[in-house]
């Protein structure tokens, strides 16, 4: 039993349903939103599921249902819905996470008075992103991009009330679509060079090697044209997938409420800009056989994932705010994601991106969990000690360290960066990113250790961390089948590379090779007893006590506690630079468009001036004289009025008589 | 003896009925109907203001207003998508030595302004005139302005085009003069002697065609100017004065960058039913005209001055969002926001006319560069109705934010509304993502298609226009945020929500943005074979 | 015919002349009755039917109510309206000026070469051809008639209407 | 004497009887209905004119009377009516008196 | 022997009596007779028609005294009163005022019995019964009755009493008044039939759906609106209560007849209800079929039998309503006429119009036909109704006990 293409739509609209209900319902209607929500989305996960199954029949295959949207010219514009392996993994992963955290949302929203409108917008969100993964068509995927950034803005402001969440949540959606405005352009230029925008389209998409050809040429810069395009559209996954440097938003979207933050900021939206590249993978890749080009797009991909899994695991360390930590270890690992895009395993990525997803919904999720029951604590310094009050979520927690941190064999994480790992070894135009991959490694397994020791080791340091209770099994349930499938994805990797043969058929298998394994082991190890040194064996007693690295570089550990200083650094370029930009064109306004009209006012009053001055000295007085006697004439003649009605009449008759008499006469003659 | 007839045969036997009432269905006159049941409408409210209660003073105008919107839907009814000429022609002599006519007709672009004027306009008298003076004579007014409106959408000879044009500025003046803010009456005069400065050009310019042509019909103009001789009008610089003429007269009204400086003031006092039709329909009749008079007419010194045009435009297009981010004015934020997305329209247009082949004898047109002007023009045309509804909504939404506290309009008067008035927030939410371009929203369609258009023709000005969708998105999300988010404050505390005249004001307007940003093939296709024909031919 | 014709002559000519000459301006608008219905006579007599119950419903039932409503409310005396001839200068050059008129008119008649075609039928014309006359070549002069009478109408109201705009707020 | 002439001649009689009322009476109403009777005096000479006429079947003098009729009418309304106006203010309805606007 | 030509044949034979060259004479002065007789006859058993069932509404018995001269004991239930009175009136004094004018105080009561009289010349009383044959016979008609008008005034100034000329005053305001209205019934029916002549009319409100349903014009939203506006004005033109106000006893004596006594009274009083007969005569022919029977298996009867029933049925709905309504006020009877009946009236017709050009409209659209006529009628009748009587609460009778 498979879902065929044609009926690939479902998926998306049912929660799209979902959301239209939750938006007509009043406010009272949050069961039944929630509960539509629920229900439409384990609809759309047997969907996907389905999907799945009919996806791994034809592995190679891309199903394709293309239709017109509008006329335009003589064609029209086309859109399209494509079912393949890596659309239908997709689509189960985001149903399922979205699944499970709808079900952990009706614990930890109980409390807000606005929960029909997130369960309205967090359906919004998954329709939006699913309709992105199944979309056959870069404008489809744009409108759908779009809309997950619109659901993402509203849910980071889901707290409107309070500013640094509508701040966040304004500073998310500009600083993502400063990304889509180089997405558009690359979409407008492939659009306008290969005159259509479906992936697949028997032979004339643009993923298909016929419109690849087209490409080759060079730009007068010197760049091909696949080049500057795909730089263009990873311009857009720069911004979505929080890469360096359009990283600033995604910690400052940790104002949202935690369960926005595990769906949509940590499991599948930041993802989407990973599974752009992967989507068009053939396009990025176009280059790469031309030798005379400066760059190639996927080196472009590698360097700036490499950059970003190194930034964020760095600045991950000196981070305080329990999200903020996962936020920042979230961009470590797109980071690693794109990495592995950029050294030509797009496989390794995926893979990377699904494991991902499940165990870093689960960290936040558990870090949800924390802060639910710590009256919404969230610094780590103020917490401590949950260990025995939070069994649940401890376990589930440190499997999800576990499984970010690398731990061999037993967790999948450690697969997915195998893979990437391996990868980045072998690429040939340079080593430099996977060295920054291997540290990254080291710091992930640290400051993970780190978080964790804080949290639930040593002593509660606060009223609100000793209060701390476990939630509800609404919220602990999800908790551990997302654990579950931590540990279980495991098996997609070993002992054969499953996944990697479903996702690409063609790639030989490489998970064989066990070289790195061992270094591997040791690094993850290293990460994990320096963590354990510096925080598990002596905890913290007090919230105000110092941190222990600050004594080795404190500099360093304040410049990576300010975020690098990138917010400061771009408020006083970018922003300094628009606002006064903007003043400038205000000025414009004010005094030169409307200056000129006033000065050309000015003109025509003067003129005026002028010409009154004239007309009363010159004119006016030779006027006055012939009204005058205009007027003198008139009163004169206006004595032939008498009055006499009789007179007038007998006056009429007397010249019809004479008029009559002339007529006769004239006749006559 | 008499014999017995039944009712039909008698009947029958009466021919005393003119034949052609009775088979009377076929040859009404719609055009002429759309454009003057407002006016008749117009004159019945002035004459009877005296006697018309408040209440029926404000109903009867907008049953008038929704006339547009009826006769519209029974044009598009009848409508052929398909025949790219003028349908519905009515034309008759009016002022033989002048060889003047009465000529109007109606094509894709026509339908879809008039369609966009018989929508606005009874929402414009239906939300915002609740409490207004003398409902009665606004009334009028306003119908007279929707007349006036239609005239310019529809007629197709320079001389009532140019008296509807003229004529739409007296109501628009009273409206904003005697119903507007405090400073009304600067605005309003700008506004006039503006517009009509800009006119007085174009009629000397028509003037001078007469002299040459001695016609003044835009079919016939079109045909001689298309007619594949060398240029007819005149000969060398006299046509270039001419054009320059007549596009000033529709640059000050669309407007183009920098003859824009009336606007800001003039929708921002304008009351805000005014301020509605203004930026929806008003502001469109220039664009109509570049498309309808300056084009056709003028295609040689179009594509001379079109690269020139086409930077203004831009200009308009970056400097007018920058400018709208240093606005604290709500009403003239958003005016700056409808100078920003009209300068997209002008700017593919320009882009178009940069581009295309001059000479229609040369039809050897590259096909990537076709599919570009056609996407071009199709997003100016379908930018144009979404703008209206957009811009109208969003003039609207302000609106509420005045009617609720008395005036109020600045960006830092509010703060929190959307926790009082959630119906509110969201509605007014939608209208300015519908603004900014939001995909699964109207205003998405016609930008993407500019921008595909321009991209295709000249990718530089594409892409230093996307700063004008990053600045637009910038001030409007600024908007939303000041007003809508953070703690209730100022004006924001105890905001009474949406009632139910106001959702109905609003509700058609959204619904309308999703729909065509979902299926924007039911504009598309109506205007489709007609921008497809002028990619082909126009430039 | 011709006996009728003088009859009818014979009336209108009498009682437009007691009216003009009566000194009671009730019996002169009644004495004009009297010829306006001889006048529909002449109508009549000439074939013209419509025209003639027209003038009869026109002038019989709706101008001499107005008249004699008229004479009604700008009587000055206490019952009875008796108007001398204030003036026999007027009256005399009155009737010289019509005695003038009248002798040129008549010259004109008799010197016309009129062929009395007596031999001819009585036309007539039928309310339908009327109507069809009225509603084709004549329907612009119809309806600016209509609007003439409209115009009149509310004309001779607003002037007569005694103007109580000060009284009224 | 042919009947045209009769009746031409009954026409013109008519319009100096209603030539000399409206020249020698001084009520207004008078003069009025003197104008009147010159009105009709012309109709019975379109009627005349018709009736003996070479295209009875045009119809135009009675389509012509009708026109007339309809005028006279809406003369003698506005007539009196503007009688009435000056009767109101002026309280006299002698014409020779209504001269304020003389020169 | 057919009774439908029986008074043809009659009158042809009447006149076969005659030489050739009187014949046409005798034709007509034949019918002027006839009518005179037969609607003198209606005209007496009208009177004594009124005052019985004004009686029975009253709750009183009427006139019942008298008999035949001879036969006393034969009561006749009354029957014979009118030629009573008419005996009374003739033998009565005729007092003529000194200070009247003596002219027109006695043309005025001959005038008026002889202009209401004249209507009668164009009704078609049955199918082949119509006395004069006119092509305008409407506009004569009307023509006919405005002279009354003059009538009236020539009494009530001849009179030369203030009564009698503010009654004419009264009397000429209410009969412009509703002329208006009246005429402006009328027309639509001319415009839907395409003529003016009364036979025509008649004619064509023939014809029968399902042979039941009569085609008469009262049956049609337009005609049934303006049949009640006809009814309304007719009442006024006529001086019926409740627009008696003319002869208002109370206020003005009895108006334009106080000075008139005798037989001159009693001509005024048949003037009176010969211009009742005439108007009810013309409102049957317009809209209530005419002659025509109201269902096609009732047509054996002669047609100026349904007429004469028709006509009945309308003397005794006036008669009825003069029993059940109050005089209303001058100021209530002209605003009646200039607010409410004349813009009625001209809606109805554009109605008119309507109807008459979708004559070609079946199937549903005939439907849709009714429903517009009918809204045409009832929407501006409730609005204006509803406007009229805004601020207008019921009247309030200060002496009255409430």
């Amino acid at each position: 039993m498979s879902l065929p293409v044609q009926h690939l739509w479902l998926i998306p609209a049912l929660p799209l349903a979902a959301a239209a209900v939750g938006a007509l319902t009043p406010r009272s209607g949050r069961t039944l939103a929630a509960g539509a929500a629920i229900a439409t989305m384990a609809g759309a996960f047997l969907l996907a599921c389905l999907a799945l199954g009919g996806a791994l029949d034809f592995p190679a295959a891309h199903q394709v249902l293309n239709f017109a949207w509008f006329d335009l010219g003589a064609t029209s514009l086309r859109l399209g819905l494509l079912l393949d392996p890596l659309t239908a993994f997709m689509c189960v992963m985001v149903t399922f996470v979205s699944l499970l955290i709808f079900i952990f949302s009706t614990g930890y929203m109980k409390a807000d008075a606005n929960a029909k409108q997130f369960f309205c917008f967090l359906s919004l969100f998954a329709a939006a992103m699913l309709g992105l993964i199944i979309a056959n068509s870069l404008l489809l995927l744009f409108v759908c991009w779009e809309l997950v950034g619109l659901a993402s803005y509203l849910l980071i402001g889901f707290w409107f009330h309070k500013p640094a969440a509508a701040a966040a949540a304004k500073k998310a959606f500009i600083t993502t679509r400063i990304g889509d405005l180089g997405f558009l352009l690359g979409l407008l230029w492939l659009q306008d060079a290969q005159g259509t925008l479906l992936f697949y389209d028997g032979g004339h998409g643009i993923l298909e090697s016929a419109a690849l050809a087209n490409l080759t040429h060079l730009l007068p810069c010197g760049l091909a044209a696949s080049t500057a395009i795909g730089l263009l559209i990873f311009c857009g996954a720069i911004g979505k997938s929080g890469q360096f440097p359009l990283h600033v938003w995604l910690p400052d979207a940790m104002e949202g409420p935690t369960p926005v933050s595990a769906l949509i900021h940590a499991a599948t939206m930041v993802a989407a800009g990973v599974f752009l590249i992967a989507r068009v993978y053939p396009l990025m890749a176009a280059d790469q056989l031309l030798a005379n080009v400066p760059v190639h797009a996927l080196t472009v991909v590698a360097f700036i994932g490499a950059i970003t899994a190194l930034m964020g695991a760095l600045i991950a360390v000196a981070q305080n705010d329990i999200k903020r930590i996962l936020a920042f270890s979230t961009v470590s690992q797109l980071g690693y994601m794109m990495l592995a895009i950029g050294v030509g395993s797009w496989v390794a990525a995926i893979f990377h991106l699904l494991t991902h997803a499940f165990f870093k919904a689960l960290l936040f999720l558990g870090a949800g969990s924390v802060i639910h029951a710590a009256h919404h604590e969230q610094d780590i310094r103020r917490l401590g000690g949950l260990r025995p009050k939070m069994k649940v979520t401890f376990a589930t927690f440190a499997i999800g360290m576990m499984a970010l941190s690398g731990v061999p064999f037993l967790f999948s994480g450690f697969w997915s960066k195998e893979a990437i790992l391996h990868a980045a070894h072998g690429w040939e135009v340079s080593s430099l990113p996977f060295y920054a991959a291997v540290l990254g490694v080291v710091l992930t397994a640290f400051y993970m250790t780190r978080l964790v020791a804080e949290v639930f080791y040593g002593a509660p340091r606060s009223d609100e961390a000793s209060h701390a209770h476990e939630n509800s099994p609404a919220m602990t349930v999800p908790l551990v089948i997302l654990a579950a499938c931590s540990i279980l994805f495991s098996l997609l990797a070993w002992p054969s590379p499953w996944l990697q043969h479903q996702l690409d058929p063609s790639a030989h298998s490489e998970s064989g090779d066990m070289s790195l394994v061992l270094p591997s082991i040791v690094l993850v190890a290293l990460g994990l007893g320096a963590g354990w040194a510096y925080y598990g064996r002596r905890p913290r007693t007090k919230a105000e006590s110092p941190d222990p690295l600050d004594r080795y570089a404190p500099g360093l550990m304040a410049a990576l506690a300010n975020r690098l200083g990138f917010d400061e650094l771009y408020a006083a370029t970018v922003g300094r630079l628009s606002s006064g930009f903007a003043t400038l064109a205000a000025f414009l306004e004010v005094f030169v468009w409307d200056g000129a009209v006033r000065f050309l006012a000015g003109l025509g009053e003067l003129s005026g001036l002028v010409s009154r001055e004239n007309d009363e000295a010159g004119f006016n007085a030779g006027f006055d004289a012939g009204s005058k006697t205009l007027r003198d004439t008139g009163v004169a003649y206006s004595k032939a009025q008498t009055g006499d009605a009789h007179g007038y009449l007998r006056t009429l008759a007397l010249g019809f008589v004479l008029l009559l008499i002339l007529v006769i006469l004239g006749g006559a003659r | 003896m008499h014999r017995e007839r039944t009712r039909n045969e008698y009947e029958k036997e009466n021919e005393w009925q003119p034949a052609a009432a009775r088979r009377c269905p076929v040859n009404i006159p719609l055009l002429s109907l759309l454009i003057f049941t407002p006016w008749v409408g117009a004159l019945l409210l002035f004459v009877l203001r005296r006697r018309l209660s408040a209440s029926l003073g404000r109903i009867l105008p907008i049953l008038f207003s929704l006339s547009t919107l009826i006769l519209g839907g029974i044009v598009l009814a009848r409508f052929n998508p398909v025949i790219t000429g003028m349908q519905f022609t009515e034309k008759h002599a009016w002022i033989t030595a002048l060889n003047v006519h009465y000529h109007i007709g109606l094509d894709g672009l026509s339908l879809v302004l008039v369609l966009l004027t018989g929508i606005i306009s009874p929402l414009a008298l239906f939300g915002p005139t609740r409490q207004v003076r003398c409902p009665a004579i606004h009334g009028a007014l306003f119908l007279l302005l929707q007349g006036s409106a239609l005239g310019v959408f529809l007629a197709l000879d320079f001389f009532p085009w140019f008296v509807f044009w003229e004529l739409s500025l007296v109501p628009a003046f009273f409206l904003i003069k005697l119903w507007g803010g405090p400073g009304a009456a600067r605005a309003a005069y700008q506004f006039v002697i503006y517009t009509i400065g800009g006119s007085a050009f174009m009629l000397l310019g028509f003037a001078a065609i007469f002299a040459e042509t001695r016609t003044f019909d835009f079919l016939e103009l079109k045909l001689i100017s298309m007619g594949g001789q060398a240029p007819i009008l005149f000969g060398g610089a006299a046509t270039t004065w001419v054009f320059l003429g007549v596009l000033l007269g529709l640059a000050v009204k669309v407007p183009l960058f920098p003859f824009h400086a009336w606007l800001p003031p003039a929708y921002a006092e304008a009351p805000t039913g005014t301020s509605m039709f203004l930026t929806s329909v008003m502001s469109k009749m220039g664009a109509y005209g570049f498309l309808r008079i300056l084009w056709p007419l003028f295609p040689l010194q179009f594509h001379a001055a079109a690269p020139i045009l086409l930077w203004l435009a831009l200009g308009g297009v970056v400097l007018s969002a920058f400018a709208a981010m240093k606005q604290t004015d709500l009403k003239r934020m958003v005016a700056y926001s409808s100078i920003n997305h009209l300068s997209y329209c002008l700017l593919a247009m320009c882009a178009v006319a940069t581009a295309g082949p001059v000479n229609p004898a040369f039809p050897a047109v590259m096909i990537g560069t076709s599919e570009s002007g056609i996407a071009a023009l199709s997003g100016t045309i379908l930018q144009l109705f979404n703008h209206g509804l957009s811009a109208a909504a969003l003039f609207f939404c302000v609106g509420v934010l005045e009617s609720r506290t008395g005036g109020l309009r600045g960006l830092g008067d509010f703060g929190g509304v959307r926790t009082a008035a959630p119906v509110f927030a969201g509605l007014c939410g939608i209208a300015l993502f519908s603004s900014l371009g939001l995909p699964g929203l109207n205003g998405f369609i016609g930008e993407f298609l500019i921008f595909r258009g321009v991209f295709g023709l000249a990718p530089w000005v594409a892409a230093v226009a996307t700063l004008g969708l990053l600045a637009t998105a910038l001030f409007l999300l600024t908007f939303w945020q000041r007003v809508f988010h953070g703690p209730a404050t100022g004006a924001g505390v105890n905001f009474r929500d949406l009632d139910a005249t106001e959702i109905a004001t609003l509700g058609p307007l959204i619904v309308l943005m999703f729909v065509l940003g979902i299926f924007p093939q039911l504009l598309a296709g109506l205007i489709n074979p007609l921008v497809t024909t002028w990619a082909a031919t126009l430039p | 015919m011709i006996l009728a014709l003088i009859i009818i002559a014979l009336v209108i000519l009498g009682a437009s002349a007691a009216a003009m000459l009566s000194r009671n301006l009730i019996h002169s608008a009644l004495l004009l009755v009297v010829a306006w219905a001889g006048i529909a006579a002449f109508y009549l007599w000439a074939g013209a039917e419509f025209v003639a119950f027209a003038q009869a419903l026109i002038y019989v039932g709706a101008v001499s109510m107005i008249v004699l409503f008229a004479v009604l409310l700008t009587r000055q005396g206490a019952t009875a309206a008796p108007v001398e001839f204030d003036s026999w200068r007027r009256a005399v050059l009155g009737l010289m000026v019509a005695g003038g008129v009248m002798g040129v008119m008549f010259g004109a008649i008799m010197g016309s070469p009129l062929d009395g075609r007596i031999a001819s039928p009585t036309p007539t014309i039928t309310v339908k051809q009327l109507g069809l006359l009225l509603m084709g070549p004549y329907a612009p002069a119809l309806l600016i008639v209509g609007v003439l009478l409209t115009v009149a109408l509310l004309g001779a109201i607003v002037i007569a209407a005694v103007d109580k705009s000060e009284e009224t707020p | 004497m042919s009947p045209l002439q009769l009746c031409l001649i009954l026409s013109s009689l008519l319009f100096c009887v209603g030539l000399v009322g409206a020249l020698a009476r001084s009520n207004t109403i008078l003069v009025l209905l003197g104008i009147e009777l010159m009105l009709n005096a012309a109709n019975l000479n379109f009627i005349a004119f018709w009736r003996y006429g070479p295209h009875p079947a045009a119809g135009t003098g009675v389509i012509f009377v009708l026109f007339t009729i309809a005028v006279a009418a809406a003369e003698a309304a506005v007539g009196i009516a503007l009688v009435i106006a000056v009767h109101r203010h002026r309280k006299s309805v002698r014409l020779q008196e209504a001269a304020s606007l003389k020169g | 022997m057919n009774l439908e030509t029986l008074p043809l044949q009659l009158r042809d034979a009447i006149v076969g009596l005659f030489p050739p060259a009187l014949q046409w004479s005798v034709h007509h002065v034949l019918s002027i007779t006839v009518i005179l007789t037969v609607f003198g006859l209606f005209f007496a058993f009208t009177t004594i028609a009124e005052r019985k069932l004004l009686a029975r509404v009253q709750n009183r018995l009427g006139p019942n005294r008298s008999g035949l001269p001879w036969f006393r004991q034969l009561k006749l239930w009354g029957l014979t009163q009118p030629f009573a009175d008419a005996i009374k009136a003739f033998t009565k004094e005729d007092v003529v005022p000194a200070a009247a004018d003596k002219v027109l105080h006695f043309l005025a009561p001959v005038l008026i019995v002889a202009f209401s009289l004249l209507g009668f010349a164009v009704l078609p009383f049955g199918r082949h019964l119509i006395p004069v044959e006119l092509d305008a016979a409407l506009l004569y008609f009307f023509a006919a009755g405005a002279a009354t008008e003059l009538a009236i005034f020539m009494a009530g100034w001849g009179s030369r009493n203030k009564y009698s000329l503010l009654a004419a005053m009264r009397a000429l305001a209410q009969l412009i008044s509703y002329e208006l209205p009246l005429l402006l019934s009328v027309v639509p029916v001319v415009m839907v039939c395409g003529t003016l002549s009364t036979k025509e009319i008649a004619l064509a409100q023939g014809g029968w759906t399902f042979g039941v349903l009569p085609h008469w014009h009262v049956f049609t939203p337009w005609g049934l609106a303006a049949f009640l506006i006809f009814l309304v004005a007719t009442l006024a033109e006529s001086n019926r209560s409740p627009f008696d106000l003319p002869e208002a006893e109370s206020e003005l004596i009895a108006g334009h007849l106080t000075e008139y006594s005798g037989f001159k009274y009693a001509l005024f009083f048949m003037a009176e209800y010969f211009g009742l007969t005439a108007l009810s005569g013309l409102g049957v022919t317009l809209f209530l079929g005419g002659w025509q029977a109201p269902c096609a298996f009732l047509e054996f009867i002669p047609s100026y039998l349904w007429f004469m029933l028709k006509l009945v049925g309308m003397i005794v709905f006036f008669i009825w309503v003069r029993g059940t309504l109050l005089r209303l006020r001058i100021d209530q009877l002209t605003r009646l006429s200039w607010k409410f009946l004349v813009p009625l009236a001209l809606l109805n017709l554009g109605n008119g119009a309507f109807w008459a050009l979708t004559t070609d409209w079946t199937g549903p659209l005939a439907l849709a036909r009714w429903a517009i006529s009918a809204a045409i009628v009832i929407v501006p009748f409730v609005l204006l109704g509803r406007q009229l009587t805004t601020g207008q609460t019921t009247r309030t009778y200060r002496y009255a006990p409430s």
